[in-house]
């Protein structure tokens, strides 16, 4: 049963079809790549999803429940992150709030437990937390814990992002150009950090446009123009479609 | 890390700072006891709305000190903002660190009522020219004196002119305003009039058109102007003539003095006031008024309380060489007094209210002329 | 020694209205210029419930604070669906209108006369009279406001709404009810401005709707930017710096006839260069 | 209840014309220039002085002295506009200040300048007139409009209908307008930004000057009038639209007849009230204000 269920939403901004009747499937464990030439709509699919822009028609369903009309955080809570075009970490507060912050097993985070007795965090949690902390030192923020975020350069902010999605354990991770700005070696560790998210059995949703790097990473490969899918399928197939080329050349 | 230091640095100096100015308070208060000189305290609205009577009571005592050519007796004036916590602070500073023992002032009551503990407390004496409500009269405590006449005098002779006439009543959403509105409305009730409008305007407003316009539809013959701001007087007669209301004009002690006029200009002719010491027929009045003209080049905003706060110093001084400069002795002999002062001969009933009685005048051609009921 | 006393009871008070006023300001990013009435709601409520019902001292203040408590919760439905400067400007209409309620509501709050004489508060028998004693309960309250507000800014809840500071957005990707956490932060910092007021209206016995106008929360503003945002140290010395330096001044020995006028002018250049230089304020590390 | 819509329109017109200039402030520098209420009062003393200058010692007459005055003061006022933005403003900018913290920094401004008004002028009112009798108004349709009202409205639809033709018509106006829509924009395109906000302050300034200069002539002058009116330019501004010039227009008549009415029905002590109560609804309802999009 697919994961994350797309039918036929679209979306105009006074006039210009951002999404025009989109639909697709993501099954459980995939990592799908979704291509397009700039002003595709792909970012505005991503607020479609999370609901920070209501549909104009259509409905999307997670896990089997319709999400369509909720607010974006019980979407989030229901274990679905994303992260923004040129996304920052939160700047003026440290690299280990920005890390808490994401960490999903900070719950019932109210007045109450303020004040009363400091919950211990489960075996499962203490496991999921050490394995951030070893992860932080393999992408060299291990010593930055307590500095503000906005101290940090640009790619580790980025490696910073992804450590957050990965805190947040969510079960669909919708990436949005994470690669982007980034050097040769950061790219590396982001992919590393991709295919360990996989392994553990995440869903990801991928916008990128280094071509090479969907080829390497996507199972499937979703293609938009103007707001309309094109094309769906692996790589290497739907790259030799003549729409999509002519979709690239701007026929 | 830089920043520790740096925080860490300025906490520091801020502490220094403070502790130096808390010092620097306690180390003048050892420096006024060795000099002989009498501090007399003054608190006072020196900024907001009143500020322009404030000043008046100021430069009034100025010119009486002056006048009397003492050199022994220095006044420390402070500015009550017309608000309770700046009149509280005020206060205590002048009782506990400059030891006065007597305080002229209190102008708006919000200041007032927040100093009454202080003064009580600190069994210091309290001389008001300026505030009239009469609820002071009940809450004054044995140590609060005023020469200015409360109120409750003021609605009696106001109410007995306008008794059994079509009223219009506009006031001012103030203390003084609301307690003079309330109290007027139940003289006015003894004789069973009840105002045709009765309208409240916020301090500050300045335009009054729409309020006259209900004034004008009520059919009012007689229009009563209940205000401590002589700007807001002025304004609502004028726009009154604008709006060509004819009836007869009443307003109280905020209208003898040059704000007044300037706003109003011509459209002040005819209009009766109920007032208190502005009586230009007496020349020592008009000599103060000269007096201060030529000192400060501008004529005082309210001649009433300029001529009050100059009776009050005097009072003060003669009282100070009757008995000495201790709050006590000042209490009761100010009970003894009757002072011919230039509002009239002043002595003080058991509340510490004056005997002083507001008399009626009428603008003609840009002077205040007394005008016998 | 009264006057010092009188001092540091104003201090203390102030510092209780700006630590609360920094929370929803300085670690949450509500810029609200409300704080002012909920200080004024919280003294009316004190000063009418121990004039007019004989309530003891304790009760009448801890109703008053309830009472602040759920205007705030009924006022923060409507400021808080907007943010930065138009909240700024609906938070000043919300103060103005309930400074024109207490002017003219003249049945419940005694319009511009104000509430008179209200008493000394009595606590277990201790009267209060002597200033010593009700500096005591000022200093233990505002110790307490010191621990509850470092301790929530501390804890996991803090991080959240520092995180709501920064971006809302972000947060609700996180799955954080961002609307729940701004709420109970706004009516949180309105109770204990509300406490802040109790304690001002029971000590100066005198209160009217003129002290709880607009120019006091932009004064409460203005010690929390020069403290610092979020930092409750720097709160604190900013509420005793405004308190405290223009009754000094009055030993400057300025001649009064500009003295009035100059603090206020000092006032407007310290706002100005403290934008210009240090936005984040004496101890602050977050910029506004 | 005609009179009442008259006194509202009137006292509306000279809140449009204050909430034009404010708003083309807010347009071309994106913050609330808060001291603003301040600057126009300021201009408005000087006319006071001139027109006292050339009436009592040159024996000038009293609307001869009110216009010349009128005229210098705006024109002096519009430079301290200029100066207020590039000595005070700007470096703000440039430093990376946030738009709240500019509101914060120009209300430091306005309190600086109200204070310095009542130093160097006093703290007593000072009234500008333009006849030595006050005159009875002018009777039509049972309700009655003085001279100085007349004139009022007068100078307010001149200045609007003129301005609205410099903002439309001419090129300086254009390039207001380009900036207000999308500062960066424009000076891609070519516009010298930093010209076109010296030129949007010194009109602006211009503006409120003879807007506080007609207010004194209803309301005289005093150095607190400077926070009163830019709270009730800004409740004129958020209903009209903020930084829409037609906003602004209507904006200032509906606040001016609004709170009349609310004076009339409710009485005076509720006009604020009903000033305040329109500026939260339509900050909820519609915050764009009317004729933004």
């Amino acid at each position: 049963m697919s994961l994350l269920q797309i039918k036929n939403i679209s979306k105009s901004f006074d006039g210009l079809k951002a999404l025009h009747n989109l639909s697709f499937n993501v099954n459980d464990g995939e990592i799908v790549g979704v291509i397009g030439p700039n002003g595709a709509g792909k970012s505005t699919l991503f607020n479609a999803i999370m609901n920070h822009i209501n549909k104009d028609s259509g409905d999307i369903y997670f896990d089997g429940i319709n999400i369509t009309k909720k607010p974006t955080h019980p979407i989030a809570g229901m274990g679905i992150v994303r992260t923004f075009q040129d996304s920052q970490p939160l700047p003026q507060i440290s690299v280990q709030e920005n890390l808490d912050l994401a960490f999903k097993y900070q719950t019932d985070i109210s007045l109450v437990s303020v004040f009363g007795r400091h919950k211990f965090l489960q075996e499962e949690q203490q496991v999921h937390f050490t394995k951030i902390k070893e992860l932080l030192h393999e992408v060299g923020l291990g010593s930055k814990l307590n500095v503000q975020a906005q101290d940090l350069s640009y790619g580790q902010g980025k490696l910073l992002e992804m450590l957050k999605v990965i805190a947040s354990d969510a079960r669909l991770i919708l990436l949005d150009e994470p690669f982007s700005g980034l050097f040769p070696e950061m790219i590396k560790l982001v992919t590393k950090l991709i295919y360990d998210l996989s392994a553990s059995g995440k869903t990801i949703l991928l916008v990128e446009h280094n071509m090479q790097l969907i080829e390497e990473i996507c199972d499937r490969v979703i293609v938009m123009d103007a707001g309309q899918k094109i094309a769906d399928g692996d790589f290497k197939t739907v790259t030799k479609q003549q729409n999509v080329i002519d979709s690239y050349l701007g026929k | 890390m830089l920043m520790n230091k740096q925080k860490h640095i300025l906490l520091a100096t801020m502490l220094t700072v403070v502790v130096a100015l808390v010092l620097g308070g306690c180390s003048t208060k050892v420096a006024n006891l060795s000099q002989e000189k009498i501090k007399l305290g003054y608190v006072g609205p020196l900024t907001g709305d009143l500020a322009s009577i404030g000043n008046d009571e100021k430069r009034a005592i100025q010119l009486a000190l002056t006048a009397s050519g003492r050199t022994d007796i220095e006044v420390i004036f402070e500015d009550s903002h017309c608000n309770g916590q700046a009149g509280s602070n005020a206060a205590q500073k002048l009782v506990n660190v400059d030891q006065v023992q007597l305080i002229m002032g209190a102008g708006c009551s919000d200041a007032t009522l927040a100093m009454l503990p202080i003064i009580q407390q600190g069994q210091v004496v309290l001389f008001s020219s300026l505030s009239t409500s009469p609820e002071l009269t009940k809450v004054g405590g044995e140590y609060f004196f005023r020469n200015a006449p409360s109120d409750d005098k003021a609605t009696e002779v106001l109410a007995k002119l306008i008794k059994n006439k079509k009223i219009a009543l506009v006031s001012e959403n103030n203390d003084f305003g609301q307690a003079f509105l309330n109290d007027l409305k139940v003289k006015l009730a003894e004789f069973d009039t009840t105002p045709v409008a009765d309208e409240i305007f916020n301090t500050g407003t300045t335009d009054y058109k729409t309020i006259l316009q209900k004034v004008k539809e009520s059919k009012a013959e007689v229009l009563a102007v209940i205000s401590n701001s002589p700007v807001s007087n002025g304004l609502v007669i004028k726009q009154a003539k604008e709006l060509g209301l004819e009836m007869a004009y009443y307003g109280t002690d905020s209208i003898a003095g040059s704000e007044f006029s300037d706003t109003a200009q011509d459209a002040a002719e005819g209009v009766y006031a109920i007032l208190v010491a502005a009586n230009t027929a007496d020349d020592r009045v008009n000599k103060l008024l000269q007096l201060y003209e030529n000192t400060y080049l501008e004529g005082p905003a309210s001649d009433a309380y300029t001529v009050l706060s100059y009776d009050r110093m005097n009072i003060v001084l003669k009282a100070i060489d009757a008995v000495g400069y201790d709050a006590e002795a000042i209490r009761n002999y100010l009970h003894t007094i009757n002072y011919d002062g230039l509002a009239g001969y002043t002595s003080f009933d058991e509340n510490g209210d004056s005997s002083i009685l507001p008399l009626v005048l009428r603008f003609e051609d840009g002077e205040l002329v007394p005008v016998q009921q | 020694m009264d006057f010092i006393v009188q001092l540091a009871i104003y201090s203390a008070i102030a510092s209780i209205a700006a630590v609360s006023l920094n929370y929803v300001v300085g670690f949450t990013g509500i810029m609200s210029i409300s704080h002012a009435s909920f200080y004024g709601i919280g003294a009316y409520g004190t000063a009418l419930l121990l004039t007019k019902t004989g309530l003891s001292f304790v009760p009448a203040l801890l109703l008053g604070v309830l009472i602040t408590g759920l205007v705030a919760a009924f006022a923060s439905v409507p400021i808080l669906r907007l943010r930065e400067d138009s909240l700024m400007l609906v938070s000043v209409g919300f103060a103005l209108i309930i400074h024109s309620l207490m002017l003219n509501w003249q049945s419940l709050t005694n319009g511009p006369r104000g509430v008179k004489s209200i008493p000394r508060p009595e606590i277990f028998g201790i009267s209060l009279t002597d200033k010593n004693f009700y500096l005591v309960l000022c200093l233990v309250l505002l110790v307490l406001t010191i621990i509850i507000f470092y301790k929530i800014t501390k804890s996991p809840y803090g991080t959240v709404i520092k995180g709501i500071r920064e971006n809302e957005e972000v947060m609700k990707n996180y799955g954080y009810n961002v609307s729940k956490y701004k709420h109970s932060v706004f009516v949180l910092g309105a109770i204990f401005a509300g406490l802040a007021g109790g304690l001002f209206a029971s000590y100066i016995q005198y209160i009217s709707p003129e002290s709880f106008i607009l120019l006091p929360s932009v004064f409460m503003l203005i010690m929390v930017i020069l403290g610092g945002m979020g930092s409750i140290g720097g709160s604190i010395i900013g509420a005793i710096l405004i308190t405290v330096i223009p009754e000094l001044m009055r030993f400057a020995g300025l001649p009064s006839s500009f003295a009035a006028e100059s603090n206020q002018i000092v006032y407007g250049i310290i706002l100005f260069a403290l934008m210009y230089w240090r936005p984040q304020g004496l101890f602050g590390k977050y910029k506004i | 209840m005609f009179q009442v819509l008259v006194n509202g329109i009137i006292v509306g017109g000279i809140y449009a014309l204050i909430t034009i200039g404010f708003n083309l402030i807010y347009s071309a520098v994106r913050f609330y220039h808060l001291a603003y209420g301040a600057v126009g009062i300021l201009g408005a003393y000087l006319t006071y002085q001139i027109q006292k200058f050339i009436f009592e010692t040159q024996g000038g007459g009293l609307i001869t002295g009110f216009l010349l005055g009128l005229l210098i003061s705006s024109i002096v006022t519009g430079m301290l506009g200029i100066l207020i933005w590039k000595f005070l403003y700007r470096p703000l900018r440039k430093n990376g200040a946030s738009n709240v913290s500019m509101i914060v920094a120009s209300f430091g401004l306005l309190i600086i300048l109200q204070n310095l008004i009542g130093l160097i002028f006093g703290q007593s009112a000072k009234t500008i007139r333009l006849s030595e009798v006050t005159t009875q108004g002018y009777e039509f349709l049972s309700a009655s409009i003085t001279k100085n009202q007349i004139l009022i409205l007068i100078v307010t639809l001149v200045s609007v209908f003129v301005f609205e033709l410099f903002l439309h018509r001419t090129k300086i106006g254009t390039a207001i307008r380009a900036v207000g829509q999308n500062s960066q924009l424009a000076a891609v395109v070519g516009v010298k930004t930093e010209k076109v906000i010296y030129i949007t302050f010194f009109i602006a300034s211009f503006l409120s000057v003879l807007a506080s200069s007609l207010i004194a002539l209803e309301i005289s002058l005093k150095p607190t009038y400077g926070l009163m009116l830019i709270l009730k330019v800004i409740v004129a501004s958020i209903i009209g639209g903020i930084g829409s010039m037609r906003g602004a227009l209507v904006g200032g008549l509906m606040l001016g007849v609004a709170e009349n009415f609310g004076a009339y029905y409710f009485g005076s002590q509720w006009q604020d009230t009903v000033a305040f109560g329109l500026l939260v609804i339509f900050l909820l309802v519609r915050p764009q204000g009317l004729f933004k999009k």
